[in-house]
């Protein structure tokens, strides 16, 4: 609820961000908005032999989503599709670095991971829980 | 009356005695909701301690004082925005009921297949989506009145709009995105001129100037308590006594028959007619009591403090860097409303590091997502000014947009 | 417990201080509408002097801080009548718009021409009036549970009434007017039984014993805050979860969507979804607060104390020449309504001449003139019990009759 | 809004009701109800040379609606059309001697009124006011 949220890391993601772009031919891939602000944020993944070998987001909105899908993809390299999905908002928050965003800011925050949540479900062909990104 | 005569009224609203993180609220979301004065927030507790009790029927003395308190506020809201008669206002919960109020009542019994409803391209959420449900559901056509970028409407062309089956006309009279103000009374009189009916939406004018019903001759005509100073949860619909007394009810209950048998109903009068169950009294009362105390400060001056605050605003801003004001080249503004970008920052990010100094204002569509889109942006900051803002809040927001730049490059 | 220990408690209520011509107020109209406690009262102030911003939307602390209090309010009472999920909860005005709402929502995508609904004839006119607008609209038949002259409904033919084209049963949990006690639970199975989904119009039972929406197994519940020693203008819909997900909106504009283009909308989850606008958001937080106020005392024990008042009523009326309670043959009633006759004197002077002695009791009709009919009076005069009443009220009751019957002969 | 109303011309009205009945062949007859309460009031008048020259009423209800239209109709007799339509709610309060009744119960006091216009009006066949009680 104050400018406590941009925290360095952050800021350092959203005024470089790694893993930008898009994917040709990727085996996961899925894309969301946040209707309430217009945030949009989508992933392209390759995968080698179940592992992450390659991972793209693409998007636009606010320090908060941008820079969280930014770590968000630096941490999922070489992870395999079941830790994919499996990995948990705590894990992202943590390394955030910001774990009391608020009601307000935290669905910026989760949108990276919802997308991915969306993309590895279809991926794995099982449907999606009800909220993803919990 | 300059903006100083009004600094001292921050007293009569205990919320800017509260302090976050030891700093006091800088409330530039009035556009969203009002803060409440004293006046008002006794008025309800004074209510439940003394006259509570459920209204019209009772035949004992709180009742029929409560009663009393309940038509009462009525009538001041009728001459506060100068009606015909009292019993031609209906208390809703909101701005946006008593829209769907008309759309679920009127428009059935007056439209058919292939006519239109006219609507603007600015139109709050609440003014647009009842409608196209309604249209879908009768096969009726929507048709816009377009905007230009500086948030006024393109008007040249109302003939060709208002020509063949066009049949009602629901437009904002003030923009919740820009403060635009629209020329309701010329529209409204070309429309009647097609025989189109018309309903306007004055959630943002009301509680921003001085409006007279009779002159605007709208006939239908909405506003939210919330947004003047008022409680939670109360609204106004006003209606020409004609149509008003023509229409269906909308809900049904209690309160709203004169006599009922297993398979039949008659209605009561208007406006009772259209006020089913046990209303909400204390809202009625204490929107009653918000209008004294804006009599008190006189709409016209109301008016001019916001327009002062504007441009005290428009002046200090004009020199940061980057800084867009949306709809700033449009005279016909109300001055209530400032939405602005700041650099390609977000309008969360900005919203957020201004929370962190304790300033609140709204980010995002505002409920306005088409306009949105017209202005080219997803999102807009919009920091809007009532009577209690003076040209130190607009000191603090600059601060705090220097605060956002630093922290975000 | 016993009544004793609830007769402190007069002291929460400040309207009890309030004196008329130098008498205290003997309140025996809660079934109309129920005092409220200092910490409801309070609860709505400190709203208004501490968070009062616009909820859902907001980035700013105050906004954060009142969205949560209007969720924990929906939390609160979700908890208080053991729904599976907060969720389920939808805020309206009162319990006839949330009728109204499933009215004009649930019935025209599941019920088609030829198709009955059913009710009974103890019905308030805002669980009767509504479904025989619908039942006009979509040719729909109207079928109806009779009643007794004790006030207990007849059920023996419920299979009859309940094969063929039944669709919908909606029921008081509680008559207004006589208090009797439906077994909603044994009619909803069987209604079940036949695929008939079914609405409790709980408005008289939430106040005055705990109730179980999972146990009862109701796919609709109603009930109105202000009866219950709530704000005014709040009320609360459970539904359901998989009916409420499938459920068309009732009203549309902000807040319910969760994106618009001009001509399309898509909605917003449940149960932000059938709350369009502004909510009446300190409505709901002082409705969390009575319900906080209830489950201190506990409910078990708040029935317990309208049961001994209203048997200690009976007895000391008991030698009341041409005294009559309606109902009293029943024993299975909350004890919170006694409805009487007294000589062939009109209910309205028995009302006017107590009032004389500030005693507040209801004369007439009661919304519910199908009932009445069957009562074979025009009106009745109605007591009617909550905490805060003790035996001294019904003591003055009791000596006010005297001075009734004094002056009119 | 307490039993002060209850003045004693309006209790020896209640309980000795004078012109109490009904007509036969009355020239003015009309009958209404107050729909919240369920009081019912007719009445019936024989005229000659246009001049009341017989006045029942008939009803049921509260005390004040009853003894008020006794009252009434003991007013009426000698009275002309014209005097009939004139006659105003002040002159019946005045008598009743109950000026401050209260919105509450005025209708009751006044439904009698009421049903005199809704009559005379009718007789006379001119349109009746909004609010012909008053
Ligand atoms: C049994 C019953 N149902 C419904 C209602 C309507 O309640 P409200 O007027 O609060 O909508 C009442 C209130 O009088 C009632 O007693
Ligand atoms: C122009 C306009 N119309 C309608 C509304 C809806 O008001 P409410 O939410 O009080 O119904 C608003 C409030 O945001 C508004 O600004």
């Amino acid at each position: 609820m104050s400018d406590d949220i941009y925290k360095e890391i952050i800021l350092d993601h959203y005024r470089n961000p790694r893993n930008k772009g898009k994917l040709t031919d990727p085996d996961i891939s899925a894309q969301d908005n946040n209707p309430v602000c217009g945030d949009r944020i989508s992933i392209d993944i390759t995968l080698k032999d179940n592992v992450v070998s390659d991972i793209k987001f693409d998007g636009e909105g606010c320090a908060i989503s941008q820079s969280s899908a930014s770590i968000l993809t630096d941490m999922l390299m070489d992870k395999t599709v079941d830790e994919l999905s499996k990995f948990t908002k705590d894990e992202l928050l943590e390394e955030l670095g910001t774990p009391s965003l608020g009601p307000a800011r935290i669905k910026c925050a989760l949108l990276s991971l919802k997308v991915l949540k969306i993309g590895t479900y279809q991926y794995l062909g099982t449907e999606l829980p009800e909220d993803p990104e919990n | 009356m300059s903006i100083s005569n009004f600094q001292d009224i921050k007293k009569d609203f205990p919320i800017f005695s509260r302090k976050i993180n030891g700093k006091n609220i800088i409330y530039l979301d009035s556009a969203a909701t009002t803060q409440k004065p004293n006046e008002v927030i006794n008025s309800i507790s004074d209510y439940y301690k003394n006259y509570n009790s459920n209204i019209h029927r009772g035949i004992y003395s709180i009742s029929i004082e409560a009663t009393e308190l309940y038509e009462n506020a009525r009538n001041t809201l009728a001459k506060f925005i100068n009606a015909n008669s009292s019993r031609e206002l209906v208390f809703t919960r909101n701005a946006t009921e008593a829209i769907n109020l008309v759309a679920n009542t009127w428009i059935p019994s007056n439209l058919k297949e292939g006519d239109s409803i006219i609507l603007t391209e600015m139109e709050h959420h609440s003014n647009l989506v009842p409608w196209q449900i309604i249209a879908k559901k009768l096969k009726l056509n929507l048709k816009f009145i377009k905007i230009q970028t500086d948030g006024s409407l393109i008007l040249d062309n109302l003939e060709e709009l208002f020509k063949e089956n066009a049949k009602f006309l629901s437009l904002t009279h003030v923009s919740n995105v820009l403060g635009t103000i629209n020329p309701i009374k010329d529209i409204i009189s070309k429309a009647h001129n097609h025989g189109i009916t018309t309903l306007v939406d004055a959630a943002q004018s009301v509680p921003h100037m001085s409006v007279d019903v009779q002159t605007i001759d709208s006939d239908f005509f909405v506003f939210s308590g919330h947004k003047m100073l008022g409680p939670s949860g109360i609204g106004v619909l006003h209606t020409k006594k004609k149509i008003l007394e023509n229409m269906e009810p909308f809900l049904y209950g209690g309160d709203m028959i004169s006599n009922v048998s297993l398979n039949d109903a008659q209605w009561n009068e208007i406006p009772w007619k259209f006020e089913a169950g046990t209303p909400n009294i204390v809202g009625a009362i204490g929107l009653g009591k918000a209008v004294d105390y804006l009599n008190n400060l006189g709409m016209s001056n109301v008016h001019k403090h916001e327009q002062e605050l504007y441009s005290y605003a428009v002046e200090k801003f004009s020199d940061l860097k980057e800084f867009k004001i949306f709809g700033l080249e449009n005279k016909n503004s109300t001055g209530c409303v400032m939405s602005f970008s700041y650099s390609d920052f977000h309008p969360h990010d900005i919203a957020s590091i201004l929370d962190g100094e304790s300033i609140a204002v709204r980010a995002g569509h505002h409920c306005a997502q088409p306009l949105m889109e017209k202005l080219g942006v997803p999102a807009t900051t919009r920091a809007s000014f009532y009577v209690y803002n003076d040209e130190s809040d607009i000191d603090k927001l600059f601060d705090g947009l220097q605060k956002v730049r630093s922290v975000l490059t």
